[in-house]
Formats: structure tokens, C-alpha cells, sequence
């Protein structure tokens, strides 16, 4: 929810001090060559590209957009995008020191997308479903009325279509230039997902570095299955607010995906490079048991 | 003029009336041995009483920010205390905790048997510090969906009374789930086939608030506020400064009135002039009037169309918030 | 569960130890007089009893037998046994230092009663209700096959005739001289509840000094309206195992109804003096609303 | 002879045993050297072979006590890792913890998909202690319960692994409801409309095992033990002495066969000669066998007359557990 305070930890994040001799650059991975967040190695951009954006030195998972996510997860050619035009309006005619629109325009000039989440259809590892990716490098992953349309729309087609559902979140949280109506997109997904899940759908959720506020306060902790990658950070509030609140140092991995673990949060803590099979097996492996159970349904 | 349980504590926008309010207590001191005053003091009380209205028809959203924060201002337990002296109160969680700040109970509105659940702020030292200054954690949360399921399955309507700065941001609260415990709420009370009617009383702080308010209908008093951040966040992120705040208060359409025109909430409820805590006892009325007239038309229609419409109605309500192109 | 402990624990607990001059005799009410566990202040019995059995002088709640509590519960007149002649057998041809029949006789003739539990129905307040009361005078209050039974029966009977239930706990736990089958008994009216709660059942379970063990863990949890007794100790295992196990003192209220309100386990602490009333407040506040969403049930 | 992961190290009655195959051991070493020593090694080796069968069928049930709680007893992990290399497990409650004693997953067995939730010891003695030596925590049952909403939600039969001395008996246990949180597996597992198959695979420890054991289908291996308390618990109460525990097994009827003569459970499964820690292998594959064929009748069932006659199959059978007059 808070992005300033999501930028002003990256900076502070667990830099490995004793092999950070250069200065840091942005996380943002240049043409040719991107430096390791974690390991400071220099990568070559296109070797990392492949390595799904991990580091083949350190094992560090950079953050993931969602065409990449989409390209590493869909099976090759898969994947038909729904509701692609979909757009903000600026409901409250919302000015801080700048227009609304006018930061809209900024976030899809830099981000190449419309909004801050992608949904559409896939199959993954041969197994149909209905999937959604967020996109953290589009108005810091801010959920809005799209946003929260578009899960609640890919949420619906998943029930009409009995197809398992998976959605990818990575978000600063709700966005606050669209101010209540952000605040119900928590209470309109949740409530999608609710009619899904009595239909007996099969929810997964994936989060991925980082994911607050709202979008973990709503959708990304409904999953039937819950999934982090590596290293994300994930919680409700902001790592600094809680410094102020409690006025106490929090545990260095506070609110990793490895320390979620640990609290119970999260179902399983996967590697990128094992993704795309994990999803495969749950998905199979609930269908394999719908197909048993529905001969004994009343 | 009614007055709340002690005598109000002005607010600085209310600095000028708090001025003449003294002139005229020290008139009417006077006036027992100056019986020719009396003129003076009832223009002096005129002049006050057309102040006060020009005042409170002309306040800034951190003016109504300022009322619903107001130290003074009536919490769950007041409009409870009110509503029925014998309400019973459900504690706990069953899993290991007592959430001060989240209150829970059977209670009787005129003839509705209603389970209330609101947030609690505290008004003694000790007592803000158990409830955190009004800010539930997880636990909190669960001993609301605890109680939720209990109205679910005795058909008792629900109500729940808003005044939260949000959930609270803690150590313990992130470990034990804070995220969870809000999803899951919302999760769950969109589809309960009771009818829901949730009032923000204060501070309708994010989604601390909604957790307990996915309602059919949602009401608003006058001077409260409902936000997706918190005016100082959102001033300290967007200005990056904090002396915006009233900027922020003012781009977020926060306030009762605002938050109507877009359409989120079904009602906002009248307070007492100068604010709910100038006036306890009316304040509860104007609630529970409200409250009542908004349960007893879903009661009508789970009537007339089965308790499935009511939990309809409610998901419909939500699925329409959004705007888009 | 662990009688013996109990005892143990009793004789160490909270003892007023500047009042304490007298020796203490056991908590039993003797002919008389009766000396209060509490503030050692010698009760005359019958005035003792007219207050429900708790002290005059310092509110301490004494213990009480299921005939004692239907006589301050029910309507005057208003309970009628069922199950009255229900009676253990011996499954396991059970031997320790004595047989188990002959234990039975024993814990008969102590208690005046066949079995731990006394189950009926009466009327609180005007409100019709079934109704089982445990009496940790008989055999410690263990749950064997007996008690199973007649509270999995008690239940049956309130779904079959849409009646609110009440079951008064006051037990050490299961009874070991039926072995597993008394441990199959914390299933049975576990399950037997479920039904009774599908059916739209108010089930209010009211904790008494003690409550422990299986009788905790199986329906004495599963109240809808959960009310513990001041003082009440109440928990799953012994203070005295825990003790052992972590190897660090006990808060001295520990497993008290007061802790356990504190630990969010109980709806509400009541005194006995207004337990009748707040009964019957809360059958009439669920029936008057049952009625109301009749109306409109689909 | 197949074994276990390691060497079997012997129990006290087995004494006599081990002292045997030490001396054929010390034969087959000379035997290169004295190939006459021939004759001999057989004769001890038929010796070797005729007194175990003697030792295992004549147990004394604190044998059978021994032999659940051996060291080497294989745990949930060994017995999944077994059934199926590619098992996908779920950690935590959601609400704060992942209690490592009560382990859940999915799990394929044969052509079916399986929920299985087990409790676990820990082998090495940091897994022991992050497992509390097998003892769940109220939120290892709740993470239990997790999964078995999701087992009903998802149509998934049940598979319960019951190996533990008890519920951990601790402070932040009680202060987390422990009780309840053993009350509503049995509430909650009682009616759900997925079979459920119970194996007891060491030791039944009371409520704390019986929170997962309201089963359709209740099975022992053969060594393992079943009990309303620890037989040290019962020993130390009704004896008041800590040398009776032989006795208090014995008066408990706590074995396989006791249990299954009392008509509490559905078959004793057999194990590898000397107990299943001498041959994981041939344990989990006997295991297996015996869990699937339930598993396949009460699908059956489900198919002819519904899942609700599975949830009523399980309910009928605990309605008649009970001896009264
Ligand atoms: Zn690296
Ligand atoms: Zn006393």
C-alpha cells in the first residue's frame, strides 16, 4: 500500500555488503548486461532472461513482469488475453502534484501495459485454466478498478468455465487515486472468489515479490493453494510502519516468502525454475480427483 | 442543548465559538445581579447559535476528520450502552484471544434480536492501550467471522459499527496473519444470508474498516470519514510532505457527503449539531433509527424473495463498485 | 483427565494463606458447618447452600453436583430425567488394585448417583430446554461409556425436539477403566453435536469446577455460547504435566475461567447467582430471533 | 532379510535375539577360512530363524508398546516418501504457525488422489524437538483441519497417520485452546462426505491422536498401540506407582488385536517380521495395501448410495462405540 516506503526498504534490503563494492544501479535490468540485487554480479541481460530472471550466480529471483510471468508459466502460444483494452477512468478527478490521468499515462508509457494486471486464458503443462499476472512496474502493481474488475471478471469466467484459477500477485496494494473505490475492489474480488470456491473451483495463488497492503489483504491470501517465490516480500503493512508503530527492530527476513512459511501463511515455497510443474501438478492432480468424485456426487 | 457524558472539548476550527460560549457562561454569572443583561446574553446566545450552524454547514473534510477523531467522540460501547442496557457481550476468539479492540454482542433494537460487532477505541489511557487505539488484530478479525457465522446460523441480523485509524500494524499482527484475517472476512461476509448493515461512526480506515464492513447497506454518521489510506499515508507518499494532509483529506473525497455522491454508501445519518459527541444520546437514536429502518427492509425482502436475495443483493451491491473504461 | 493430579493441584491451589490459620479439611460440606476452600471462613451450611453454594464472604464458587445445580438452574418443579437407570458395564473385565465394578459401587454409594451425567428436561426461566449435568462426585466426573451415551442421547433428543441444549461440564477427563471406548465417546458426542448444530441447535456449554481432559476436548468446547464459572479451573492437560513438560512455573491463574476469558477460550464469566437469568436470556434471545428468520426461511 | 534405513537396534526382549546373530555373524566371518563351520551356521541361523518366530508371537502388549515407540519406527515421511517421491506438501494454518509434528499432503496412491495428514516424531534430535517428540500444537489441528476442509471441498479422500504420545501438553498450548482445537477436528471430521481411512502406525496417544482418527475406516499395524492415556499416565494414577506400567498395558487393552477384538477398528495390518522398522519397504507397501482397499470400498459406497451415505457410514459406526446397561 505504502510505495515510498516499498522503495525506501529496497534500498535498505539485505544487501550482501561484502560483495557490494559498486555503487547500485536500479533493479531495472539494462539492455546488456543487468547487476545481480542480491550477489552484485554482473549477468548477462540475455542469460538471465533465460534463467526465467534468476540469477544463475546467487539464486536471487528478480521481480517478474507479467508478460514474463506469462511466457515462463503458459505453455508456449497458449495463452489468449480477456478484457485487454480495459482502462481507468478518474473517478474522483483525483490531483496531488500532478493529474491522475497524466500519471496514468506515465505508468503505461514506462510499464508497455494498460493496467497492472494481465488476465486471459492458458493451458500449463497441458492442463486448461483461467489466469491473471500483476505487474509491479505498472503504477507499483496499485490495485484500482481495473485491476479489481479484471480479477473479478477472470474470477467469474473461471466459475462459468470450470477451469481452474491462478493469480499472480505483486502489488504495492490499493491505489490511492482512486480512493474508496480501490478500498471495495478488495471486497469485490473477495466476493468472487467466494461464489468460485462454492462452485468448487481451485484457486491458486501465487505471490511474488513484493505483495501488500490490499491485494495480499484480499485476494492473494484466498488461495486453495498458496505459493511465494523465493525471497518476496510479502505482508500487510509496510516493514517501516510497523518500525514506527512498535518501535522495535523486526526479524531480518520479516515477511519473506521463507519466513511466511515458517508463520503457516503460505502453502509451499516454490523455485521459479520449478513453477511451471508445480502448477501443473496441483492443477492434475485436483482434476484427476474431481473426474473420481464426480461419478459419487448426489 | 443535550451534551455527551462530559462536557465537549472544543476543536481547534471550533476556537471562535468556544470564545463567545465563555463570554456568555460569564455573562449569565453576571446576570443575577445585573438583571438588564439579559438582552446582551440572548443576542450573545443568537450570535452563538447562528455561528455554530454557519460553522458546522461550511466545514473542510479535516474539519469532519477532525469531529470523527474527536477524543470524545461516541464509541461501540456508548451506542450499545444505549441501544439496550442488557446487551451481552461475546468474547474471544476460542483460539487465544480477547481483541479489545473489536467488541462483540447479542443485542435488542427495538424489537430486532441483532448481533453487533464494532470496533473499540478506548477512552481511558490503559483502555486505548488494550485496544490498541482502535486497531484489531488478526485475532480481532476472527472473533468478528466467529460471531459472523454465529448470526449466520441463527438468522440474526448483523451490525457493524465502524471507527478504526485501520488494523493494526505489529509484529505479532503480520505473524499471526493480519492480511488472512481481512481477506478472509470479506470472504465470508459477502455471502452470509443474513441481513448486513454496517455504519462507519468515526474513521472508516481501509481495509481494517471494510473487514467488518461488507454490508448490504452502508450508512455513514455525518461528520465520519472512509478512506482507502489514512490522510497522513497518503499526504506523506503522494506530497511527500506532512503538512499536506488536508490536501490529501480533500483529493480522496473521504468525507459522509462525498463518499455518498460516488455512489459506495446508501445513507448518511444526521448527528447532533457539533458532532456526535456534543450529544450521546442523540446520536444513538439517529443510528439506531437508521439501523433499524435499513434491517427491517432486508427482513422484507428475505421475506418476499428467501434469504438467498439477501446475500444477492449484498454481492451485487459490490460487484458494481468501480469505475472503468 | 488426571485425577490424581487434580487432587494434587487442589491442595496447592491459590490458598488465602493469611487467613488460612485453620487446618483444611476437605472441600466436601459437612453436616453443619462448612469451612469455605477460599478465606477458611467457617459457612454455616444451610445458608451455604440457599447462596448456591458460593461463599457470602468471598464470592468463592464451591463445587456442585448435578442434582444441586438442576435445583438452581431449572424452573422449580419443571426437570424430568431421562436415561435415569442407564448404568457402565464392564468392557475391559478392567483390574487395577480393585475392580472396576467394585469402583463403580464405590463412586455410587459416595455420590448417591448411577452415573457422572444426569440428563433431563426442564424449563429456565419459562424457556423449555434439555439439559445434562456432570458430577465431579461421581468417579471424578470421568466420561466412559455411560456419559458418552447419555450426553450423545441428551443431544439427539434436543435436535428431534427442536430444544435449546445446556450441558454443565465438571469432569477430570475420560474414564480410564473403559479404555478406548471411553476415548471413542469424545468422537461420538462430537459428531452427535455436529448434527444437532446442522440442524440449527443453540448449544450452550457451561464450565464448572473442574473441567479437564476428554470432557474439554470433545463437547464442553463446542458450545455456541460458551460460560465458564469464576474460578472454574478449566483446561486440556494438567497443570502438573505441563509443569513437567516445559519445565517452567505457571501463571498462578493459569487455567482459570478468568484466563481463559483473557485467552479468548470463553464467551463469558458468570456468577452463579445470575447464571438462571443470563440462561434464559440467551434461549430467548435465539428463539425470538428464530422466529423472525422463520419467517423467511427458503 | 530386508531392512530398514539403518541397522535395527535391538529392543530389551530382544536381547536372546541379538545375542544369536552376533554369534552367527562371528561365523560367517570364519566361514572363508573353515568352510566346515557350514553345518553350524545353518543349524543357528534355523535357530536364529525359530526363536524370533517364538519371540513375536508370544509379545507381552509392553512389548508391543516397545516396538511402536522404537527409535526406528518409520514416521509419516518415511511411509509418503514411499508411496509416492512426487507428494506435494501443505504447510501451515494460515493464522501464525506450521506446526512440523502433524504434516499434510497430497499425495498419489495407486490411481488415487490423497489427502494425508499425519503426525510426525522427528528423527534426529533437532527434528524431534521442532516436532515436540511428535505432539501437535493446537495449530498442528488446525492445520489438520485445513486440509480436511480442503480434502471436502475438493472431493479428496482422507488418510490419517496416527503416531504420537498425545496433544503437547504446554503452556502456549493451553493458552491456544488445545481443547477446542482437538474438539473441532472431531466436530468438524465427523461429517465430512470424503472417506476417511485412520491408521494407527506407532502410537495412539488419546484425544490428541483421536483428533485425527474419526475415521470410516480404523486400521493398526500390528505393533502399534491404542489408549485412552499413556499406560505411564494410567500407572502412575490408579496404581500410584511407576512400575506398573506393564500392568496398566495390560489392563488397558491397548495392542492391535485387543482393539480390534473390542470391534473399535476395522484390521490389523501385518508387519515385516521384528516390526515394521526392519523393513520400511515391505511396512509402507502392507500399509498401502490395506489403506486403498478401504479407501476403494467407501468409494464404492459413495457411488452406489452417494457421499452423504460415506459421512453417515462414519457416523453410525462412532454412534456405537460405548458398553452400557
Ligand atoms: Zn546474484
Ligand atoms: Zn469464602
Amino acid at each position: 500500500m505504502d510505495l515510498k516506503e516499498w522503495f525506501a526498504n529496497r534500498k535498505n534490503r539485505k544487501e550482501n555488503k561484502e560483495v557490494a563494492k559498486q555503487p547500485m544501479p536500479d533493479e531495472e535490468y539494462c539492455a546488456l548486461w543487468t547487476q545481480c540485487f542480491q550477489c552484485r554480479e554482473y549477468l548477462y541481460t540475455r542469460d538471465l532472461r533465460q534463467n526465467q530472471l534468476v540469477c544463475p550466480k546467487c539464486h536471487y529471483h528478480f521481480r517478474c513482469g507479467a508478460l514474463d510471468r506469462i511466457e515462463y508459466t503458459a505453455d508456449a502460444g497458449s495463452f489468449k488475453e480477456i478484457d485487454a483494452e480495459m482502462q481507468s477512468s478518474d473517478p474522483l478527478n483525483f490531483i496531488d502534484t500532478e493529474a491522475y490521468p497524466r500519471r496514468q499515462e506515465e505508468a503505461s508509457r514506462k510499464s508497455g501495459l494498460k493496467e497492472a494486471v494481465i488476465t486471459g486464458v492458458c493451458t500449463i503443462g497441458g492442463n486448461p485454466c483461467a489466469i491473471g499476472c500483476m505487474d509491479f512496474g505498472h503504477f507499483g502493481g496499485s490495485m484500482g478498478s481495473v485491476v479489481g474488475e479484471k480479477v473479478t471478471r477472470i474470477t467469474e469466467y473461471a466459475k462459468q468455465n470450470h477451469l481452474p484459477l491462478i493469480i499472480v500477485s505483486s502489488s504495492g496494494g490499493a491505489r490511492m487515486q482512486e480512493g474508496i473505490l480501490s478500498l471495495m475492489q478488495l471486497a469485490k474480488t473477495s466476493s468472487a472468489l467466494k461464489d468460485f470456491s462454492e462452485a468448487g473451483g481451485l484457486y491458486i495463488s501465487l505471490l511474488s515479490e513484493p505483495t501488500f497492503g490490499g491485494v495480499t489483504a484480499s485476494f492473494a491470501m484466498l488461495g486453495d493453494v498458496i505459493i511465494a517465490e523465493p525471497g518476496a516480500r510479502i505482508g500487510f503493512a509496510g516493514r517501516r510502519v510497523i518500525e514506527q508503530t512498535i518501535r522495535q527492530k523486526l526479524p531480518s527476513d520479516f515477511q519473506t516468502a521463507e519466513y511466511l512459511l515458517k508463520h503457516g501463511q503460505v502453502d509451499m515455497v516454490v523455485d521459479r525454475g520449478q513453477l511451471k510443474d508445480r502448477l501443473a501438478s496441483l492443477i492434475a492432480f485436483h482434476a484427476r480427483a474431481r473426474t473420481r468424485s464426480r461419478a459419487q456426487a448426489v | 442543548m443535550a451534551t455527551g457524558e462530559k462536557k465537549p472539548i472544543p476543536l481547534e476550527f471550533e476556537q471562535p465559538l468556544a470564545v463567545l460560549a465563555q463570554q456568555i457562561e460569564a455573562l449569565e454569572v453576571q446576570l443575577n445581579d445585573n438583571p438588564e443583561l439579559e438582552g446582551d446574553l440572548e443576542r450573545m446566545q443568537e450570535q452563538y447559535r447562528s455561528l455554530k450552524r454557519s460553522l458546522y454547514t461550511n466545514l473542510r473534510p479535516i474539519d469532519h476528520l477532525a469531529i470523527a477523531r474527536h477524543q470524545q467522540r461516541p464509541y461501540t460501547r456508548d451506542y450499545l450502552g444505549h441501544w439496550d442496557p442488557n446487551w451481552i457481550e461475546m468474547h474471544g476468539d476460542r483460539k487465544g484471544m480477547d481483541d479489545a479492540a473489536m467488541v462483540c454482542g447479542l443485542v435488542q433494537m427495538d424489537d430486532l434480536q441483532v448481533i453487533v460487532i464494532g470496533t473499540q477505541k478506548g477512552r481511558a489511557i490503559k483502555e486505548k492501550q488494550q485496544c490498541n487505539f482502535g486497531m484489531p488484530q488478526p485475532e480481532g478479525y476472527r472473533k468478528a467471522l466467529r460471531l459472523i457465522k454465529h448470526a449466520e446460523k441463527f438468522g440474526l441480523p448483523i451490525v457493524t459499527l465502524i471507527d478504526t485509524p485501520g488494523a493494526y500494524p505489529g509484529l505479532s499482527a503480520e505473524e499471526h496473519n493480519q492480511a488472512q484475517a481481512i481477506a478472509e472476512n470479506l470472504f465470508e461476509l459477502s455471502a452470509v444470508t443474513v441481513p448486513v448493515v454496517a455504519a462507519v461512526t468515526g474513521e472508516g480506515g481501509s481495509g481494517g474498516a471494510l473487514a467488518i464492513g461488507v454490508a448490504n447497506r452502508i450508512i455513514m454518521l455525518e461528520h465520519s470519514v472512509y478512506s482507502v489510506i489514512s490522510p497522513e499515508g497518503c499526504a506523506s507518499i503522494l506530497w511527500r510532505s506532512n503538512d499536506k494532509v488536508s490536501d490529501a483529506c480533500q483529493a480522496m473525497k473521504m468525507t459522509a457527503r462525498e463518499i455518498l455522491n460516488l455512489g459506495v454508501i446508501d445513507e448518511v445519518v444526521e448527528e447532533p449539531l457539533g458532532g456526535a459527541h456534543h450529544d450521546y444520546a442523540g446520536a444513538a437514536a439517529n443510528l439506531k433509527q437508521a439501523l433499524v429502518k435499513h434491517l427491517k427492509e432486508l427482513e422484507d425482502l428475505g421475506q418476499k424473495q428467501g434469504r438467498d436475495a439477501i446475500r444477492r443483493d449484498r454481492q451485487n451491491k459490490f460487484r458494481l463498485f468501480g469505475a472503468h473504461g
